[in-house]
């Protein structure tokens, strides 16, 4: 009785979600005829969706039973199987969480569209779609449905990637944004397929039944790998992450960044440690190699970028590194038995799945407040927004934080967790793991600091100092929704950062449903101190350290106070910053992004592909007296060279040789016909 | 028997009525009408057959897998001819043709449905090839309708290229009644199909594999197989663009369904012998749709002229059915009916919208077409959904018989889906660097909207979101005693 | 295990005048002025309705005299008639056609031949009677006919090769099958003369078009973009 | 294993940690005396550096037009980052209830809290110094942190554990051997805490010339009390990491069981290791000189290397 309650209310909420957001998409269909509620059209039903799906994913993630449906679509003999299960619960919360967030950010955003040439219509049936399309495939039981729904977030975010489709940029974008995408979906359909053991029934519970030969499983796991791999952006298939999600509007690069990546990965998972089971350790392996690659790469290159938005899309790259390091050393372990071990990186991963959407949806919508307060994407152009927008400063001012990896926000949790996974690496005897393990983790330490230099960059150049172009000296604080918006993930950040014990024991729900086991924290007053191992192990206490930084403001306080009225305490008194005694200190003189950057760029420079270029015109025979110099530094991604033009190359000529047999001579053609005849004749006989 | 007479003589009265006919507003309704009227008639007969089961005298026999076929040549005929209406107008407003030319042109489109319901419905080989030698004489005027040079050149390879064709199927023919006269003395009866069905396994395997090689090779001219396409984007690019989308969704599509009936016999007569290879059919199908499939995927990258973009596409779709047939088995012939029928609807949608995006721009020069979605939102996206379906994305049809398709391949041929995927993503690269800038960016100078009925666009790529979201249980029942028909197995 | 002197007298006369048949289009090949081509065809024409009337006085298939009138009336008389009138008007009547040296033509010509026996040689049903012979007779014929299609420049002589590939099929229908059911070769025969009606429009248009009937030059819709 | 709750050993863990703060100056102070004594200089007096924090902090505050708000919270963070680091760290007595608030990792991340706060203090102002040292501060410590982490791995492997007190229990419980990883884990970790702690040759705490400071750079804005708690942050961070080093390492003498006694002797031992480790650190930073930016990766790479490689010994030579 009471169980049936439970699990009808999660089966309502789902479903209220997803027709919402579909609600969503048909309502904005008339938004070019109602501008001035277009915006109400697509964010109020979308407000609802995301208060019923982070509400369904709380129910089950706090113990209720999940459910299972059958819906009469697809196939005669295949109908749409949707499951909603912890796993689904948690990715579906995110997804709600992320949701609902931008659809307060969205109506003050999309306001100035209102007047642009691009069409609300579009944007808004886009949206919903996009939204409903992330919500079934975490939803999909079988694999027609998850294709369908697969593809129908893949058209959709491309519909938005090229919403600004008069930049031929954005198009191009776009374009290579929907071909990676298509292959992607390719390599999942043939990973399904070899699964399910090319059998008709494909059926998620026909797939988890299924036992393949150990190479096919092999094969099936690498398809899946790089098919899921491919949306979320691991090296080097990335190469379309940082060029689409930047085009697209800010909001929907929060979805695109914050949350479609974690779907890859709720794939990613779904497939390896659901369907097709006890993954191998050599598999591990190879995942942990491409996450500290890709996390890797992904930071040094997000160090490198100008363009905000650019930045924080490689700075994603970055993140889903880590997510795959830790999903990787979870395989590890899982392959040479240790569940127990191999528990607490998959709880790492799916930790820094909901982290890493909340951070990085939130430091989306700064970069959007920016773009929509100053249309500036450029950091060399931004500085001393602390001053004029003080609440997004400090937003923004958690957001990096968190994606740094700092005590006590979630970043550190999570990545503090992956390490304490990396620390149990004695307990493998194989020895090349016991040694693989550590340089990984060595190399995720070495990922996690340049993080935080990237971002005290990003933070220090447009937030600190002064405006550099003259529009970003007068900006204004955003609009309420906007700062609800950034508000609220913020306070999430700082609520996943300060109490992890209470998350982890939602996310061992996971844990128990997919593997059957969950995480033993074995002491008194669990919240206080989190013990993944065993107290004796290693320990961590967030609020503690929270108590900490909140004394040291505190103290802070009394002193600001204090020496307001105090008469001992001499008044403070403002002057000019030290300029050696030149004088005329101006903010062109500050040190630029491009300028931060270059020691690292040094030391790491065969990873780059730099074009410099110093336009320095003078006066003839006097080059000290320069009229102009222009200084441009352009980091383009190697695996350009390397990878994608070749095979752009060899498709044309391929192609060109093959369209020589269009000769446009009708006796050509009658030989075409002619010896074709001959031949199957010929093989016949 | 009554519907039959109907759904063959409404084409013919209204071919005759529009050849006397001289006012162009009249006739263009008047062609509508007449393809309504053939619309519901094929209905009626579907539901007869479907309730009755298939029947049909010597020379005409009916049965699920060709009256499916008739209901779907009638029902693009149907929307075409609403299409054609508004789009001949504006040729004629133009000047791009005159009255006369006008007329020409709806008796001949009547005259080719006739003979493609004809092809469908006959029950003799004989006539089938008949029909289908008419089909190309019919459209061959057609295809020169403009009178350019191009259209000449174009009209004149087509005759030549599926006259030769045709001619070696008639050739083919010939040996299998040289072949059926052994088994059926009554020479009446040699070439009625549903006869020889009964009696295939008795025909001399030697004759039919020649026959069938000749029969293959002579319809597959005309399905557009590589290397015998080169008629197809020749024909598709200079005709008038209703005529484009007939050919791509209907003409391809009974040539295909002759070739399948050949199999079907040939298959029979091979089981029975011992010194040929009992797939060797198939084999033969599969290898044409592989390299159709491939090689027209590839020739996508380099397209200039839209209508030869997408008469490429239909290539590369015609080599996947022909493929899927070639695999024979339940789940792959099931998949390839759903395709026909997916394929048809897609592509002669994405015709009309090419045909109204070549009047906005007034050329087929895809460097000319730009910013469709800014200048007539209906067209611009019209393309891009239909592009985007015709590739292969769901929640669209096509995806879901591509699907099926791969995963019959994956059953029987696993590493043959390789090239296929290959393909796809070939053939998906090649439309859509043609297709995005051409939909998007900014309106261009002096091209405005012109006059569209969006409708049957709309309702085309509406049925194929349909058919991929859920296919109704009757069309599914429907394909599965078509299939059960073609392989002998159900698949339900 | 017959041979050839057991047959009826009858029959060897068709089979002396299938060869003779295959020799008209070895012939065809041959030439090269257009003519002299379509003098040739008409001749070809000729031969096969006699050897139609043999085979239906061999058969007692009464309307296969009415295919051989039909032949005689089609091929003999009209179509010849027809592309000489219009290479008349079209002023070509006298020109040389031929894209390979014709002693070439003729060595492929023959190989095809061999290949065409070799290709009806599985066939066992047949054996015994002249019929398999047939078939490769007029295999070759049609063989032949393509050939001459591909060799060929002029519009008016791929007509002519075109019309020669339907003499093979019509002599494969009649000495092999007796001929076909009447609907068939009513519809055939009706095919072939629309055929020939699109054929004259078209030669005009494509004179129009580019000034000459050399097929060769409509090759503007081409994919070679260099 | 320590009861998290008594408040005796909470009161412990406070009374250490205060005399942790108090005697981090007069480290720093002695490293002074030292190098003047080695440079013939005369030295400060004795408590100079109190003398100093004293002056700072009764200082009036000038602050540049240009700063913000966070310019003036970060020296209270960076301040509070390094006295809870202080707190977690075993400097008289092995077990404190303190130290279960964080491992070493959590310490390495609490120095990082702390130092993002200084980076950014120093770009606040928007001079070109301030971004200078940051930019550089940032690069030093990415390539110091992996070599950090596999020293943390190496004691996690000998040990089984990142908790400090744990790891000190273990050494002290284990009999007394010599373990090559330990020597190379040693020698890492002096490496690395000299260029956390921006010691010569990788940083000069006594230069002010613009083109060579890193540390001092993001402190140039600063005055007053907020350059006071910034300086004694510094002091602070480089005593939490002697200690670490003595402590880890040498643990004897530390405190297990709480007696008077035993304390004495704990406060003995450390002061001794302590005043020899400053006399090394001296003697180290007078026959070295400060080294280019550009050389840094390489110094850093050796300790990286020499950490590996004590890595491998353990994993190698000492797998049992």
């Amino acid at each position: 009785m009471n169980i049936d309650q439970t699990h009808l209310l999660s089966e309502i909420l789902v479903l209220l979600s997803v027709c919402t957001a579909l609600i969503a998409a048909f309502l904005s269909l008339f938004a070019d005829y109602f501008v001035k509620a277009s915006r109400l059209l697509l964010f109020i039903p979308l407000f609802a969706s995301g208060l019923f799906a982070s509400a369904a994913g709380l129910t089950v993630l706090s113990g209720m039973p999940g459910f299972v449906v059958e819906l009469p679509l697809g196939l005669p003999w295949l109908p749409w199987h949707l499951r909603f299960d912890p796993l689904s619960a948690l990715f579906l919360g995110i997804i709600g969480i992320i949701t609902f967030a931008v659809s307060l950010f969205g109506p003050a955003y999309v306001r100035e569209y209102e007047r642009g040439v691009y069409s609300q219509t579009v944007m808004g049936v886009a949206t919903g779609l996009f939204v409903a399309g992330m919500q079934l495939v975490v939803l999909a039981d079988d694999t027609y449905a998850f294709m369908i729904a697969w593809e129908l977030m893949s058209v959709a975010s491309y519909i938005l990637v090229a919403y600004e489709h008069r930049e031929a940029a954005n198009r191009r974008s776009a374009f290579l944004y929907l071909l990676m995408a298509q292959i992607g979906a390719i390599m999942i359909l043939m990973a399904f397929g070899v699964l399910s053991g090319f059998n008709i029934d494909l059926s998620f519970d026909a797939l988890r039944a299924s036992e393949l030969s150990s190479p096919w499983s092999t094969i099936a796991f690498t398809l899946a790998l790089f098919g899921f791999g491919m949306k979320a952006g691991i090296v080097p298939l990335h190469i379309w992450l940082p060029e689409a999600h930047p085009v697209a509007p800010s909001h929907i690069s929060a979805l695109m960044s914050g949350v479609m990546l974690k779907v890859a990965v709720y794939g990613f998972i779904r497939f390896t440690f659901d369907l097709l089971g006890d993954p191998s350790w050599r598999w591990g392996v190879a995942v942990l190699i491409i996450g500290s690659i890709t996390a890797l790469y992904g930071v040094l290159y997000a160090l490198m970028q100008h363009d905000l938005k650019r930045l924080l899309a490689y700075s994603s790259i970055e993140n889903i590194g880590i997510i795959y390091v830790a999903l990787g050393l979870a395989m590890i372990f899982f392959g040479t038995d240790h569940p127990h071990l191999g528990l607490i990186g998959l709880i790492a991963a799916l930790y820094h799945s909901l982290n890493h959407a909340l951070f990085k949806s939130l430091l989306f919508l700064g970069a959007g407040t920016i773009i929509q307060r100053c249309h500036e994407r450029d950091l060399e152009r931004m500085g001393g927004f602390i001053h004029h927008m003080p609440w997004t400063s400090l937003f923004f001012l958690i957001g990096c934080l968190s994606i740094s990896s700092l005590p006590p926000f979630n970043g550190f949790v999570s990545e503090w967790l992956i390490l304490q996974t990396a620390l149990q690496a004695p307990a493998i005897s194989n020895g090349i793991l016991r040694t693989l393990i550590p340089i990984a983790a060595a190399m995720l330490a070495l990922t996690s600091v340049l993080a935080a230099a990237c971002f005290v960059r990003v933070y220090g150049i447009a937030f600190l100092g002064q405006g550099r172009a003259k529009r970003v000296r007068h900006v204004r604080e955003a609009q309420r929704g906007i700062l609800a918006a950034q508000g609220v993930l913020a306070g999430l950040c700082m609520i996943s950062g300060v109490f992890p014990t209470t998350i982890i024991s939602g996310l061992s729900y996971i844990t128990e449903s997919l593997i059957g086991q969950s995480l033993i924290s074995t002491t008194r007053n669990g919240w206080l101190w989190l013990t993944p191992v065993s107290p004796e192990v290693a320990s961590y206490s967030a609020p503690l350290i929270c108590l900490g930084i909140i004394l040291a403001l505190l103290a802070w306080g009394v002193v600001y106070f204090v020496s307001r009225n105090d008469w001992r305490l001499k008044s403070i008194i403002r002057k000019d910053a030290w300029d050696c005694g030149f004088g005329s200190l101006n903010a062109r003189m500050q040190y630029s992004a491009i300028s931060f950057s270059m020691p690292i760029r040094q030391i790491f420079q065969p990873l780059f592909n730099i074009k410099e270029e110093l336009v320095n015109d003078h006066e003839e025979n006097q080059v000290s007296k320069a009229k102009q110099i222009r200084y441009g530094l352009h980091v383009k991604d190697m695996f350009w060279d390397i990878f994608y033009l070749p095979v752009e190359r060899w498709v044309n000529v391929v192609a060109r040789w093959v369209s020589r047999l269009q000769t446009g001579h009708l006796r050509h053609y009658l030989a075409y016909s002619f010896f074709t005849l001959l031949v199957l004749l010929w093989l016949i006989t | 028997m009554i519907a039959l007479t109907w759904t063959l003589l409404i084409p013919v009265a209204g071919m005759l009525l529009l050849a006397l006919l001289s006012s162009p507003k009249v006739s263009g309704w008047l062609n509508l009408f007449v393809s309504i009227l053939s619309f519901l008639s094929s209905c009626w007969l579907a539901k007869k057959v479907l309730k009755a089961g298939s029947f049909g005298g010597d020379q005409f026999y009916i049965d699920t897998f060709n009256v499916y076929l008739i209901v779907l040549t009638t029902f693009v005929g149907m929307t075409t001819a609403i299409f054609s209406r508004p789009y001949m107008q504006h040729e004629i407003e133009i000047a791009r043709l005159t009255i006369t030319r006008l007329k020409l042109y709806h008796a001949s489109y009547q005259a080719f449905l006739f003979t493609m319901l004809l092809a469908l419905s006959t029950n003799n080989l004989g006539v089938l090839w008949v029909a289908l030698e008419g089909a190309t004489l019919a459209t061959v005027l057609l295809v020169s309708l403009y009178r350019t040079p191009e259209s000449i050149e174009a009209a004149w390879k087509y005759f030549i290229l599926c006259g030769v064709g045709i001619a070696q199927a008639l050739f083919g023919t010939i040996l299998l009644y040289l072949a059926a006269a052994k088994v059926i003395p009554d020479d009446g009866q040699a070439l009625l199909w549903s006869v020889l069905h009964g009696r295939a396994a008795e025909l001399e395997p030697a004759v039919m594999v020649i026959a069938y090689v000749f029969l293959l090779v002579g319809y597959g001219t005309k399905v557009g197989l590589v290397p015998l396409h080169n008629w197809l984007p020749d024909a598709h690019s200079e005709g008038p663009t209703p005529i484009s989308a007939v050919l791509s969704g209907l003409l391809l599509n009974v040539a295909l369904y002759a070739i399948v009936r050949v199999k079907m016999l040939t298959d029979a007569a091979l089981m029975s012998g011992t010194d040929y290879n009992p797939q060797l059919a198939g084999h033969l199908m599969m290898g044409f749709g592989v390299i159709s499939f491939t090689v027209a995927a590839l020739f996508l990258h380099r397209q200039r002229d839209i209508k030869r973009l997408y008469s490429y596409s239909s290539i590369e779709h015609m080599g996947l059915m022909t493929f899927a047939f070639g695999i024979g088995g339940p789940l792959a012939t099931f998949g390839a009916l759903l395709h026909m029928m997916v394929h048809s609807l897609t592509k002669s949608a994405i015709f009309m919208t090419v045909g109204h995006a070549s009047q906005i721009a007034g050329t087929q020069k895809m460097d000319h077409i730009r910013g469709l979605i800014e200048t007539q939102p209906a067209v611009g996206w019209g393309l891009l959904i239909g592009t985007l379906a015709i590739a292969g994305f769901p929640p669209f049809g096509v995806f879901t018989s591509e699907f099926l398709l791969l995963t019959a391949t994956m059953q029987s041929w696993p590493w043959l889906t390789i090239p296929l995927l290959l393909g796809l993503a070939l053939a998906f690269a090649g439309l859509f660097r043609h297709l995005q800038p051409m939909v998007f960016g900014a309106r261009p100078e002096l091209q405005s909207a012109v006059y569209v009925n969006s409708l049957p666009m709309m309702i085309h790529l509406f049925l194929v979101l349909w058919l991929g979201l859920s296919i109704p249980s009757f069309l599914a029942n429907w394909f599965d005693a078509a299939t059960q028909l073609i392989t002998g197995k159900a698949l339900l | 295990m017959n041979s050839y002197t057991d047959l009826p007298l009858i029959e060897q006369a068709i089979l002396t005048l299938s060869a003779l048949v295959l020799l008209s289009s070895f012939a065809l090949l041959a030439q090269s002025r257009v003519i002299a081509t379509i003098k040739m065809f008409a001749w070809q024409g000729a031969l096969l309705s006699v050897a139609t009337v043999l085979v239906a006085s061999d058969t007692g298939e009464h309307h296969l005299y009415f295919s051989a009138a039909m032949t005689l009336v089609l091929k003999v008389i009209f179509i010849p008639w027809l592309l000489i009138y219009q290479s008349r008007r079209l002023g070509i009547l006298r020109d040389f056609d031929a894209v390979i040296r014709p002693g070439i033509t003729l060595l492929i010509a023959s190989a095809l031949v061999i290949f065409c026996y070799s290709v009806v040689e599985p066939i066992q049903q047949y054996a015994a009677s002249i019929t398999r012979d047939a078939i490769a007779l007029s295999l070759a014929v049609v063989m032949l006919s393509m050939l001459m299609l591909i060799t060929r420049r002029k519009a008016i002589t791929q007509v002519v090769a075109f019309m020669a590939l339907e003499n093979g099929l019509f002599f494969a229908a009649i000495t092999t099958t007796q001929g076909m059911p009447m609907v068939v070769e009513l519809g055939v025969a009706f095919d072939v003369l629309v055929a020939t009606v699109i054929f004259g429009v078209f030669f005009f248009h494509i004179r129009d078009s580019i000034e000459s009937l050399d097929v060769d030059q409509l090759n503007r819709l081409s994919e070679n973009t260099k | 294993m320590v009861d998290y709750l008594s408040p005796i050993s909470w009161l412990l863990a406070l009374s250490q940690t205060v005399l942790f703060i108090m005697a981090a100056p007069l480290f720093v102070n002695w490293v002074k005396r030292i190098k003047c004594y080695l440079q013939n200089r005369k030295p400060p007096v004795f408590l100079q550096s109190y003398r100093d924090l004293r002056r700072l902090f009764t200082k009036q505050l000038v602050l540049s037009h240009t700063a913000s708000p966070l310019f003036r919270i970060a020296p209270y963070i960076v301040f509070g980052t390094s006295l809870m680091a202080a707190s977690v760290v075993p400097f008289i007595i092995a077990q404190v209830p303190a130290a279960a608030m964080a491992d070493a990792i959590v310490l390495v991340g609490l120095f990082a809290l702390g130092r993002f706060f200084l980076a950014l203090a120093g770009m606040d102002v928007g001079t070109s110094f301030g971004g200078m040292g940051s930019s550089r501060e940032m690069t030093i410590i990415a390539l110091a942190e992996p070599a950090m982490l596999i020293v943390v791995f190496t004691m996690a492997m000998v040990a089984e554990t990142t908790n400090l007190s744990t790891i000190i229990i273990h050494t002290l419980n284990s009999p007394l051997s010599l373990r090559p990883s330990l020597l190379f884990a040693f020698t890492a970790l002096v490496l690395v805490g000299i260029a956390e702690t921006g010691r010569i040759p990788v940083d000069n705490p006594a230069s002010h010339l613009e083109l060579t400071m890193i540390h001092e750079a993001m402190l140039l804005e600063y005055s007053g009390r907020h350059l006071a708690l910034m300086e004694f942050a510094a002091h602070i961070k480089l005593m939490i990491y002697a200690v670490l080093i003595a402590n880890l390492f040498i643990p004897w003498g530390i405190v297990t069981d709480t007696t008077f006694i035993n304390i004495l002797i704990a406060v003995i031992a450390i002061t001794f290791k302590l005043a020899i480790l400053g006399i090394i650190l001296a003697a180290g930073e007078t026959a070295v000189a400060k080294m280019r930016i550009f050389k840094v990766p390489t110094f850093l790479a050796v300790a990286f290397t020499i950490a590996l490689v004590g890595m491998l010994s353990a994993i190698i030579l000492e797998a049992d």
